[in-house]
């Protein structure tokens, strides 16, 4: 096996072709999405046009084409879901405290009767859980995050109490900890790397899963009430 | 090898970038996005998608692959705040 | 193994984690102190009462402040500290990216517990600034990566200005305007200030003018 | 033989994306939405990664379940404020 | 006159307006600008699809890590994977060239499943995520953890006594 063809030394030329076109149709994009921001009168549709924003950037830091890239990606996804998340409460919240308690209270929902959500459901889920813990990871847990979520957003889950997820939650502080030891421990002593990565990649896996379940469990109470 | 190497990435890459602006487009003038926000949310798929294709035309598969998991939790978070403010009744100036 | 040992000034040392190398220079030591104090006082402070008077009314109200909510915003502010603690000893561009964005969400989670319509929506108005503020604050890192190849500070002490290194700066300016909640036109910021609760706020202002500083100096290194 | 089947993929990527951006009634979006996410399964399977072919068909069938039954909680809120005033 | 202007200017919901509007004109007149990418970058990565063209002709197994065949034989320090990275540290390349059993298994079987065989374990992404630049993957759980912190704390202790539950 060459070296050389493995991995070149220099960027290859296909991607140095790429690169103009990728940073100017990004560009446009995102001059899109701000003049959208400026027209937009209503404060939630904002947040929607915000997220082809956040698509230009994604864009403009894949254009460099190296394995840095793809690992910078990562952390840009990250930052984008976590402020999505905290801005959406924050306008809920504000919508609460500006109209008042006391808008009119709606009926009960009716349960939604879908033939696909009894049979295609759990079987979905369950294969995003085995998946996810294939990959292990950030990957594996927003893959199994994402079936624990559905499950408990559409399926009706037995046994599982408000409680049991809430010591869940702190299960998955101690996976945090979990995964910091191992990263000190990878650059105290790198001899010990294999302990070290599979302690960051499982810990990390248990975190980003059972954050992503409580949030299903929120839903699911507020849901289908 | 030439001709794959050379026209599958090409093709992806180009679909990417024309799905990426037909996208972005739909999303902040589409019709009818101005009223509903689910009918936005609904557009903003079509953008992801050309994203996806963009990473996949890179080889980023593994980045790929979450981008694509990290979208139906954005949608769920999208599709909670809207059904709390429709209860509270409608939308907001 | 190459190591700093020039960036506009004298290096006392640096930390290195192999990419990512945290260092320290006589301005950052000078600055982390500020801030180290200046968290250890808050976190230690109790939560203010304020008194409210109101037109027309006799009456004097003392507003009170829960003990969660209190508790809350002390793990918020400390959390800022030690963000703004990486925003001024980091010395990669993409991590200072991150840490500034640390601070901005932590900022905006002090903020986000108030009661108080007006509060809320100046906080929500922030958060909003946060997400835009993304595009140009990793856009023009990876712009400064596409163009010299490298993210480390060291480097790029030594690489001559062109154009396209000019926008990506401007652009790294205006997003760690945004997400520092900086001066000039941030009505939102005193919008926020109204908030009860005093000693916590004040984080906000201290965030806002150690984000300013670093990040003119990262400037004043990239040129 | 495999380049053809690559542009199928595209032309139906296309056309899902335009339907998608141009119809009015969520429901017909959905349809085309599904069109697109065929596309873009087929075209990864094109490139031969087969296990991000596999994860990809769950999402796209994830995420749309989910705005669906979004769009149907929302349709039935405002029937039950249309009943309350 | 500017006493309206200023006015308008301290108003929440300008302000993000504002921030697009100067966003937009950077990016607007920075088109016009010779954008090219520097080829002389740190981690480089083979052309798109090389190594599975190559995974489909050669008899050689270890090309059915693609797209992240980084070269370097499996748990062996001494024949370590190739990463070009920024400053050099004498454990790089470990990580690389790692595949658990599973994995191995994986690699025999078929060569469809790289992108399993590196988010296992092992690969070039968990050596630039975990070790070269491992700062940058806590930081960016930190964030996660920071959001979801005021998310849940909000809905917790605001939005569900509001409603009455």
């Amino acid at each position: 096996m060459d070296p050389s063809s493995v991995v070149p030394n220099f960027v290859p030329q296909i991607i140095t072709n790429f690169y103009p076109l990728a940073i100017i149709i990004a560009i446009l994009t995102a001059a899109i999405g701000l003049s959208g921001v400026i027209i937009e009168r209503d404060d939630f549709q904002k947040i929607l046009i915000i997220q082809i924003v956040t698509y230009a950037m994604l864009i403009i830091v894949a254009a460099v084409g190296t394995d840095l890239a793809e690992a910078l990606i990562l952390p840009g996804l990250v930052v984008s879901l976590a402020e999505i998340l905290a801005v959406t409460e924050v306008l809920i919240f504000r919508e609460y405290i500006k109209r008042g308690i006391s808008y009119p209270r709606l009926k009960e929902y009716k349960p939604i009767d879908m033939e696909v959500l009894k049979t295609a459901i759990p079987m979905t889920s369950l294969l995003c859980v085995v998946y996810g813990t294939i990959l292990t990871g950030f990957t594996g847990g927003a893959v199994a995050g994402a079936g624990i979520l559905i499950y408990l957003f559409i399926g009706e889950p037995k046994g599982l109490s408000h409680d049991f997820w809430e010591e869940m939650s702190g299960v998955s502080g101690l996976a945090w900890c979990l995964w910091l030891l191992g990263f000190l421990l990878y650059f105290l002593n790198p001899r010990l790397w294999l302990v070290a990565l599979f302690m960051s990649g499982g810990g990390i896996i248990v975190k980003v899963a059972l954050k992503f379940g409580l949030l299903g469990i929120l839903n699911r109470e507020e849901f289908n009430k | 090898m030439i001709s794959a190497t050379g026209t599958l990435p090409l093709i992806s890459f180009y679909l990417g970038l024309t799905l990426l602006l037909i996208g972005g487009l739909g999303v902040v003038f589409g019709p009818k996005t101005s009223t509903e926000p689910i009918v936005r949310i609904i557009n903003l798929t079509v953008p992801s998608t050309g994203v996806a294709l963009i990473f996949l035309s890179y080889n980023y598969t593994l980045a790929m692959l979450t981008f694509l998991s990290v979208n139906p939790i954005l949608y769920i978070i999208m599709i909670r705040a809207i059904i709390r403010l429709e209860e509270m009744g409608g939308s907001i100036s | 193994m190459n190591e700093i040992t020039n960036l506009s000034g004298p290096i006392i040392g640096h930390i290195p984690f192999i990419d990512i190398v945290l260092y320290i220079s006589p301005f950052s030591l000078a600055l982390v102190a500020v801030i180290a104090a200046f968290t250890a006082f808050l976190a230690l402070s109790k939560p203010e009462l304020r008194s409210v008077t109101r037109f027309g009314e006799d009456v004097v109200r003392t507003t009170t402040v829960e003990r969660k909510e209190a508790r809350f915003r002390r793990f918020m502010t400390i959390l800022c500290g030690i963000a703004l603690t990486g925003v001024v000893t980091t010395g990669d561009l993409f991590n200072f990216a991150l840490f500034v964005s640390l601070t901005g969400i932590t900022n905006m989670g002090i903020f986000a517990g108030v009661k108080d319509a007006h509060v809320l929506d100046a906080t929500f108005h922030y958060g909003l600034v946060l997400m835009i503020c993304s595009l140009p604050l990793f856009g023009g890192v990876a712009m400064i990566l596409a163009n010299t190849g490298t993210l480390s500070m060291g480097v790029l002490a030594n690489i001559h200005t062109n154009p396209i290194l000019n926008m990506s700066r401007t652009l790294l300016l205006i997003g760690a305007i945004g997400e520092g909640a900086l001066a000039p036109f941030f009505a939102t910021k005193v919008e926020m200030i109204r908030a009860k609760g005093a000693p916590y706020i004040n984080m906000m202002h201290l965030s806002s003018l150690m984000v300013f500083t670093r990040v003119i100096e990262v400037l004043l290194i990239l040129g | 033989m495999a380049i053809e089947f690559v542009y199928a993929a595209a032309i139906l990527m296309i056309v899902g994306a335009l339907g998608g951006v141009l119809q009015t009634r969520p429901i017909d979006k959905f349809l085309m939405l599904a069109v697109l996410g065929d596309g873009l399964i087929s075209i990864v399977a094109t490139f031969g990664y087969l296990d991000v072919a596999m994860a990809s068909s769950f999402m796209t069938f994830v995420g749309i379940i989910i705005m669906m039954i979004g769009l149907i909680r929302v349709l039935e809120i405002r029937k039950m404020r249309g009943e309350l005033g | 006159m500017i006493g309206r202007i200023l006015n308008s200017l301290a108003e929440p919901r300008v302000v993000p307006k504002i921030f697009a509007f100067a966003i937009a004109i950077v990016l607007v007149f920075s088109l016009p600008l010779p954008f090219h990418l520097n080829p002389e970058q740190v981690y480089p990565k083979p052309a798109p699809q090389l190594q599975m063209e190559l995974a489909k002709k050669n008899i050689d197994i270890s090309y059915n890590l693609a797209p992240y065949n980084r070269g370097g034989l499996p748990v062996d320090p001494d024949n370590r994977g190739i990463v070009k990275s920024q400053y050099k540290s004498p454990y790089e390349g470990w990580i690389t060239a790692y595949l658990t059993p599973f994995s191995q298994w994986m690699r025999d079987v078929s060569y469809h499943l790289g992108t399993t065989i590196v988010a296992h374990p092992g690969g070039i992404l968990d050596e630039i995520l975990y070790y070269t630049r491992g700062l940058d993957t806590i930081l960016e759980s930190s964030i996660l953890f920071t959001a979801f912190t005021i998310a849940s704390w909000v809905i917790l202790n605001r939005t569900r006594k509001m409603t009455g539950e």
